[in-house]
């Protein structure tokens, strides 16, 4: 049931020269070796995974990204020596759990990774071979911060569109203030009252006084928090930016 | 589902749902089991005693501060997932352990009733309750239940959960057989000892508390990290200075 | 009449205010044509008052009975099981903040609920509701009551362009559709009544349907084939006109929101429920009296019970039936909806006309229903064909994967 | 029109391909029939739609960063939380996760009491979504009260063996919490005995009914191979006649043992999609009863996994299960720690809706209710 | 006869908005509002046929109809229909003028006019139909024979726009 990858590693060999694909072996029971893909030819060896004759792998069941800060904790989960080390900063590495619904095989496991994990976060899309990618890699865009290149509508999905960070990242942290209701013996409340203008975060009935402001001090915040409303206002206007249009893939 | 029929007159599907909702319709009246609702206030379902809600505190005997069984080993504590209790050790002027409970606070308005705290409690001493009317005027104070508000008796333990609570007390009573016999064993021992060696203070019998918390084998090295390491007591919140 | 007719103080109960206050006026010396004025006020005040009253009652009732369909036991906290259900709501209707969208054209806004009411209003004065209860006795009753509905169309347009929001204006576009489209089939399959009672005036067409085939069935217009026809259109088409389930496409929650009525709150959409369900009463109303033989006794025998009695009871059971179909479908989509209207009901109802005019010149009985018998078969069938032919070419079997 | 802004609300237009104008409506997050705070920004010809765009996020509260600081164990009552109508089948799919990532065992008597709340769970879904979906089309919510009365006795079930009725927090890694309580199995074998009775008078409401049919039938129907590619798995794939069930290929639990079929549809319109569902039921309960009827003796869980401190080996794993509303993955990657390393959802609600749009262009606002609701997601899965 | 003295104002008044108004829908509204004037006015000289089909037909249909068409114009529009100068206002009077001219011509000259200010004879709808069906029976079939094919006309756009399922 479980696909061979170290045979399917031939076959894609064989079908795209210029792939350089790499077995990735599972220390775990589990025993889904992975196959590692590097960026260039990624999307024809995914577009030979689909259609070749005894691989059929139509089913784009999972798309994820991984978040490897520390390339020593990478190694441990599984990256083989003969792979160069990455930067010390760490990777991006996007994950993909294929099947094949006609022989009924699966999951083989494909990854690609990103150079690293700041303006080199890029890998190509496979939102053309598998339109299941499409909301897939909007999350994790989203989350993560890969870019997809060649995706045709790669916006923020879960979050909101102002939002800066990518929370996936193991190294987000949270704001001190994303919330202002106090939880009892919440160390986010005590570090979150001192972004609102109350004095000792209680009033007589023990709930916090609404802030009195958004506890914004700066202007650049400020500004993000009134950008949506004035680009809200925009579109109303009569006639809309052309941002406005939204891409149809 | 089998072939449809051949021949189909209009109208008649619309007739059919017309025929189950008057059915329905009639037998409302008639029939107490096709009603869906429970007037609630008045009525009320019994619930099944596997149901579970808030956690409470069990403690023996009358008094729930001496009788509490919990030992304050923060294993609830780290394991509740969305965090929502909180124990501080009492500790007496020494700075030692007096293995209970100072302060222990579940939010109700963050707990979900998982029941993973009673699943992991070595000392079966928080057990999920059933009650379920815990409304409260004030948003915050309200709903954040300290150790008077959790505690309650082993005989109610006994009467939400009968099974749950006679199983407990077999356990109970076994390692308390065990414990004795251990004891009488070690007595035995240290008195052959003592015969032996003459004069020789027995210095075991005060390692283990006193009364029914008795810990299972196999979680002493948990138990003892967790004196070695007091949980948290640094933090600065008290439920009487949260907010 | 028949002999055993119920006695007159009964029958002119409901008239009584109107003859006190008028004869208080004369005996005062009053000019005759301001005393019959105040006799015609009153005796659409009574009108009013009994369906505004109907009308907080069928809003407690509707819940129970959808409720009862649905096997629970419905509004049953507010006085005895919840009787005074509609008074609270009334309370809550009056205290809520009343919100007009800054986008909105405030006067047209403010306009249209009250424009709604009014034509079920005048509507409802001119129906009979006894032998003697008839509140404004007119020879164009019919044509009268048709009349005034037209306007129930221009105010919800009004709602919906005057609310300036997005959803509203949907609703007002299909009710406008809706109503439009519905409103033919209805006077078409009334025509058919008018042209067999030879008259436009309603208390006429109710004495017409007087007396009794084969001494039991009684001569409702509904027991004609014609009638029949022209009955289950102006049923159908009733629904439609008064956006009631499965029709109710204007205010097609799950879709858009409330149609027309999503920007309104408090007393304004009181208002346009009252509107409604006026309508709703006017409409059944006049389908009654058109059909069901008015305020006839069912069976022979039970003329000693006011005839009034016999109206609301069937009322009643239409208005039943109404809840009774809420409760039950789903809702239509529009292109279905008017393609219904414009293929199927349209055409029946305008196939009816001749059909009546057959029944007039066979002179009903066994001939007529023989003559009359293909008009009512026809439509029908080929509506079944038409129904098995799309069904057949979709007939669906489904494999079984092992 | 002086101002260019008067309010949100206000109609607003947007200019179409052909330069037709537009009308933009925004379906949501507050719209009766968007199953939760979904929301679609909708362009509409007249009332044919021309372009229409999901919108997430409303209900996100990054389950999977949660997920992430809490142990093992503690993801569990979180995964109830993610389709909460059917938690008992989000907890297998966790639990198949670790257990693959561990190499744990299960005993034969938690399989069995898997498959029987998993499939108790699959009649939940699918009796809800036919009431669900008949509130979509605007029927007032009959059959929705009746798929719940029905719904309310699995739950009792539920609440009896697991102590919640919805959050039920029952599966653990290696088995299942607890054991069934005295008499349950007896219930749950008079619950599915009267359940195809209730069967047969909800078909009887809904699947003749004319107004339904003109209202589902080839309306959002889509080629299997599209649905396929857009990663469309569930009732939705299988309403389109590609066989493909999790229960049959994986063969995960113990499916392997029990006899029943896979329901296969034609046209993969709306109206195949609740035939498919109801079709589902029936297979359902022939599993349960053969179950119940066989179900063995034994431990329900096995002794040797930890409870505390559990820590799978380094490694990853990726395992899924057929849920009610589609393939449920969880993706879990462990450095040996008590916590995951990486832990993620494969969510069937919120694949399911990548093709949304493609089912819905051309269609009228009214069907893109109806297609929304064949699509049967639940938001808390969709957002996380 | 004092009827007209009351509704003859209300009647102009409200054309004359219809006229003015800058907004399309409240013009149309005005223009309804006139022609319920009408309807009463109607009524109020005896004509109740005359007057209830009036409200039936312009009410129920005609406005109606404008309303619909009000409904699938842009809102852009209307903001240029606001700002139309003075100058187009005048072009219009200039059109409306001759058309009142020839129309008070017709009416005045009319030697009805005598006749119906003198015997004001109220017909009952039975004779109306009569004249109708004898009379002007011709008119009335081509009338009917028109509006069938429009209805089938209609019926048939409906056809085209969705082949596919039922009622």
């Amino acid at each position: 049931m479980n696909p061979e990858p170290a045979v399917i590693l031939e076959q894609i060999r064989a079908a795209v020269p210029a792939a350089r694909p790499v077995l990735l072996r599972n220390p775990g029971p589990a025993g889904q070796d992975s196959i590692l893909l590097d960026t260039a030819s990624a999307q024809d060896v995914f577009r030979f995974l689909k259609t070749a004759p005894g691989l059929e792998f139509d089913l784009l069941s999972n798309l994820t990204g991984t978040d490897w800060p520390e390339p020593a904790t990478a190694h441990s989960v599984g990256v083989p020596p003969e792979i160069p080390p990455p930067p010390a900063q760490g990777f991006l590495e996007v994950v993909c759990h294929l099947y094949s619904t006609l022989r009924r095989e699966g999951p083989l496991v494909v990854r690609m990774r990103t150079a690293d994990r700041a303006e080199g976060a890029h890998l190509p899309t496979l939102t053309p071979v598998y339109r299941s990618a499409e909301f897939q890699e909007r999350e994790v865009f989203d989350l993560f911060g890969v870019v997809f290149e060649g995706h045709p509508d790669l916006r923020r999905i879960l979050m909101w569109d102002e939002f800066h960070d990518f929370p996936m990242r193991r190294d987000y942290v949270a704001p001190d203030d994303y919330e202002y209701e106090p939880t009892p013996h919440e160390a986010v409340w005590e570090r979150a009252k001192e972004h609102y203008a109350v004095p000792d975060g209680t009033s007589e009935t023990g709930a916090p006084a609404p802030p009195q402001s958004l506890g914004l001090a700066d202007e650049a915040a400020c500004e993000a928090a009134c950008s949506p409303l004035r680009e809200e206002r925009d579109r109303l206007s009569p006639n809309p930016p052309a941002s406005d249009r939204e891409v149809t893939p | 589902m089998s072939a449809a029929p051949k021949w189909i007159p209009p109208g008649i599907g619309l007739l059919q749902g017309l025929a189950v909702t008057g059915k329905n319709f009639i037998g409302s009246f008639f029939r107490a089991d096709r009603m869906t609702t429970v007037q609630y206030p008045e009525e009320r379902v019994t619930l099944s005693p596997n149901s579970r809600n808030i956690p409470f505190l069990v403690f023996d005997g009358g008094d729930p501060d001496t009788g509490l069984r919990c030992v304050a080993c923060g294993i609830c504590e780290k394991e509740c997932p969305p965090q929502c209790i909180y124990i501080v050790l009492d500790r007496d002027e020494n700075g030692k352990s007096l293995k209970r409970p100072k302060v222990f606070d579940i939010d109700a308005s963050v707990c979900m009733n998982c029941g993973i705290c009673a699943e992991v409690c070595p000392f079966d001493s928080i057990f999920m309750d059933q009650e379920y009317e815990l409304s409260s005027a004030d948003r915050f104070k309200g709903l954040l239940f300290d150790k008077a508000t959790l505690a309650k008796s082993a005989t109610y333990h006994a009467k939400i959960r009968p099974l749950e609570a006679a199983a407990v007390a077999e356990r109970k009573r076994a390692e308390e057989a065990k414990r004795a016999a251990a004891q009488a064993a070690k007595e035995a021992k240290a008195k052959a000892d003592a015969a032996k060696k003459a004069e020789a203070p027995p210095t075991i019998s005060n390692a283990r508390p006193a009364g029914g918390s008795a810990s299972p084998p196999d979680l002493s090295p948990t138990r003892s990290g967790q004196e070695s390491d007091p949980p948290k007591s640094t933090q600065p919140t008290a439920p009487e200075e949260a907010p | 009449m028949s002999p055993a007719s119920a006695p007159t103080f009964l029958e002119t109960l409901p008239l009584l205010p109107q003859r006190l206050i008028g004869d208080a006026l004369r005996s005062l010396g009053i000019p005759e044509a301001f005393a019959a004025a105040a006799e015609t006020a009153v005796a659409a005040i009574i009108v009013f008052s009994l369906f505004a009253g109907m009308f907080a009652l069928l809003s407690l009732i509707e819940r129970k009975v959808l409720a009862r369909v649905q096997n629970r036991p419905g509004p049953n906290r507010v006085g005895p099981c919840g009787i005074l259900q509609p008074v609270a709501d009334g309370i809550k209707m009056l205290t809520k903040e009343d919100v007009v969208p800054v986008s909105a054209d405030r006067l047209l806004h403010f306009l249209a609920p009250v424009l709604i009411v009014i034509p079920s209003i005048l509507a409802l004065g001119v129906l009979p509701y006894g032998r003697e209860w008839v509140p404004v006795p007119a020879t164009l009753g019919l044509l009268f009551f048709f009349a005034v509905g037209a306007m129930t169309e221009l105010s919800i347009f009004l709602a919906g362009w005057a609310s300036g929001s997005k959803f509203p204006l949907l609703g007002a576009m299909r009710a406008i559709a809706q109503m439009v489209s519905y409103e033919l089939p209805l006077i078409l399959s009334a025509t058919a009544v008018v042209m067999l009672s030879g008259t436009l005036s309603l208390p006429e067409i109710v004495e017409k349907q007087g007396g009794w085939t084969l001494g039991f069935l009684p001569a409702w217009n509904l027991f004609t084939p014609w009638g029949l026809v022209a009955g289950s259109i102006f049923f159908i088409a009733g629904i439609a006109e008064a956006n009631r389930c499965p029709f109710d496409l204007p205010e097609g929650e799950s879709e858009i929101v409330a149609g027309h009525m999503t920007e309104y709150s408090g007393f304004k959409y009181a208002l346009f429920f009252m509107g409604e369900y006026l309508g709703l009463f006017a409409l059944s109303s006049l389908g009654i009296t058109l059909f069901l033989g008015g305020w006839q006794a069912p069976l022979p025998g039970l003329g000693f019970v006011p005839s009034y009695v016999w109206f609301f009871l069937k009322l009643a059971v239409v208005i039943f039936l109404f809840l009774w179909i809420r409760a039950t479908f789903p809702r239509v989509r529009m292109d279905q909806l008017m393609r219904f209207a414009w293929m199927f009901l349209i055409p029946v109802a305008l196939l009816n006309l001749p059909s009546a005019a057959v029944w007039h010149y066979a002179g009903g009985g066994l001939m007529g229903w023989l003559a009359c018998g293909p008009f009512l078969v026809l439509p029908y069938l080929a509506l079944t064909i038409h129904f098995n032919r799309k069904l057949a070419q979709s007939t669906r079997t489904y494999r079984f994967a092992e | 029109m002086s101002a260019p802004v008067d309010s949100l609300s206000q109609p607003r237009f947007v200019a179409g391909d052909n330069g037709d104008r537009l009308l933009q409506v925004s379906l949501g997050p507050q719209h009766p029939s968007t199953h939760g705070v979904f929301r679609m920004n909708v362009d509409l010809d007249g009332e044919t739609v021309v372009r229409l765009k999901p919108v997430f996020g409303y209900l996100h509260r990054n389950h999977e960063k949660i997920a992430e600081s809490a142990t093992y164990l503690g993801s569990i009552p979180y995964t109830d939380r993610l389709d909460y109508i059917c938690s008992l089948t989000n907890n297998w799919a966790y639990a198949l996760a670790v257990e693959k990532l561990a190499g744990i065992e299960v005993p034969e008597r938690a399989e069995y009491l898997r498959i029987i709340t998993a499939e108790l769970t699959r009649l939940i879904n699918h009796t809800a979504f036919a009431g669900f979906i008949l509130g979509d089309m605007g029927a007032w919510g009959s059959a929705l009260m009746y798929a719940f009365r029905e719904r309310e006795k699995i739950l009792d079930l539920f609440e009896d063996l697991t102590g919640a009725r919805m959050m039920c927090n029952y599966m653990r890694f290696g088995g299942c919490r607890c054991d069934t309580p005295e008499g349950w199995v007896d219930r749950a074998k008079k619950v599915v005995a009267e359940y195809p009775a209730f069967l047969d008078e909800l078909e009887q409401l809904l699947l003749g009914n004319e107004i339904l049919l003109a209202r589902t039938r080839d309306v959002g129907a889509l080629p299997a191979a599209t649905l396929l590619d857009g990663g469309i798995t569930g009732p939705l794939l299988r309403a389109a006649g590609c066989a493909y069930d999790v229960r049959k290929v994986d063969g995960y639990g113990l499916y392997s043992r029990f006899k029943f079929r896979v329901p296969l549809g034609g046209h993969g319109d709306c109206y195949d999609r609740i035939m498919i569902r109801f079709l589902e039921m029936r297979e359902s309960l022939a599993i349960l009863r053969e179950a119940l009827d066989t179900l063995p003796a034994g431990p329900v869980i096995n002794p040797k996994v930890k409870v505390r401190a559990f820590k799978p080996p380094v490694g990853e794993a990726y395992a899924r299960i057929e849920g009610p509303k589609g393939e449920l993955g969880f993706y879990l990657v462990s450095d040996g720690s008590p916590r995951p390393y990486r832990y993620r959802v494969r969510p069937p609600s919120f694949i399911n809706l990548t093709l949304l749009e493609d089912m819905c262009l051309g269609r009228d606002l009214a069907d893109v209710v109806v297609i929304l609701g064949s699509i049967d997601i639940v938001l808390g899965e969709v957002d996380r | 006869m004092s009827f007209l003295f009351i509704l003859a104002p209300l009647i102009l008044l409200s054309a004359l908005g219809a006229a003015a108004l800058a907004r399309p829908v409240h013009a149309a509204l005005m223009l309804a509002l006139s022609l319920a004037f009408v309807a009463v006015l109607y009524i109020a000289l005896g004509a109740d046929f005359i007057g209830l089909v009036q409200f039936l037909v312009y009410i129920g249909a005609v406005a109606i109809l404008i309303v619909f068409g009000l409904l699938l114009t842009r809102p852009a529009d209307e903001a240029a229909e606001a700002a139309r100068s003075l100058r187009t206002q005048l072009f219009g009077l200039f059109c409306a003028l001759p058309v009142a001219i020839v129309l008070l011509n017709v009416v005045a000259s009319s030697p009805e006019l005598d006749r119906a200010a003198t015997a004001p004879q109220n017909l009952s709808v039975a004779a109306m139909g009569i004249s109708l069906f004898t009379t002007h029976a011709a008119a009335v079939l081509a009338v009917g024979v028109m509006l069938t094919a429009v209805l089938v006309g209609a019926a048939m756009m409906i056809r085209d726009t969705d082949p596919e399922d039922l009622p």
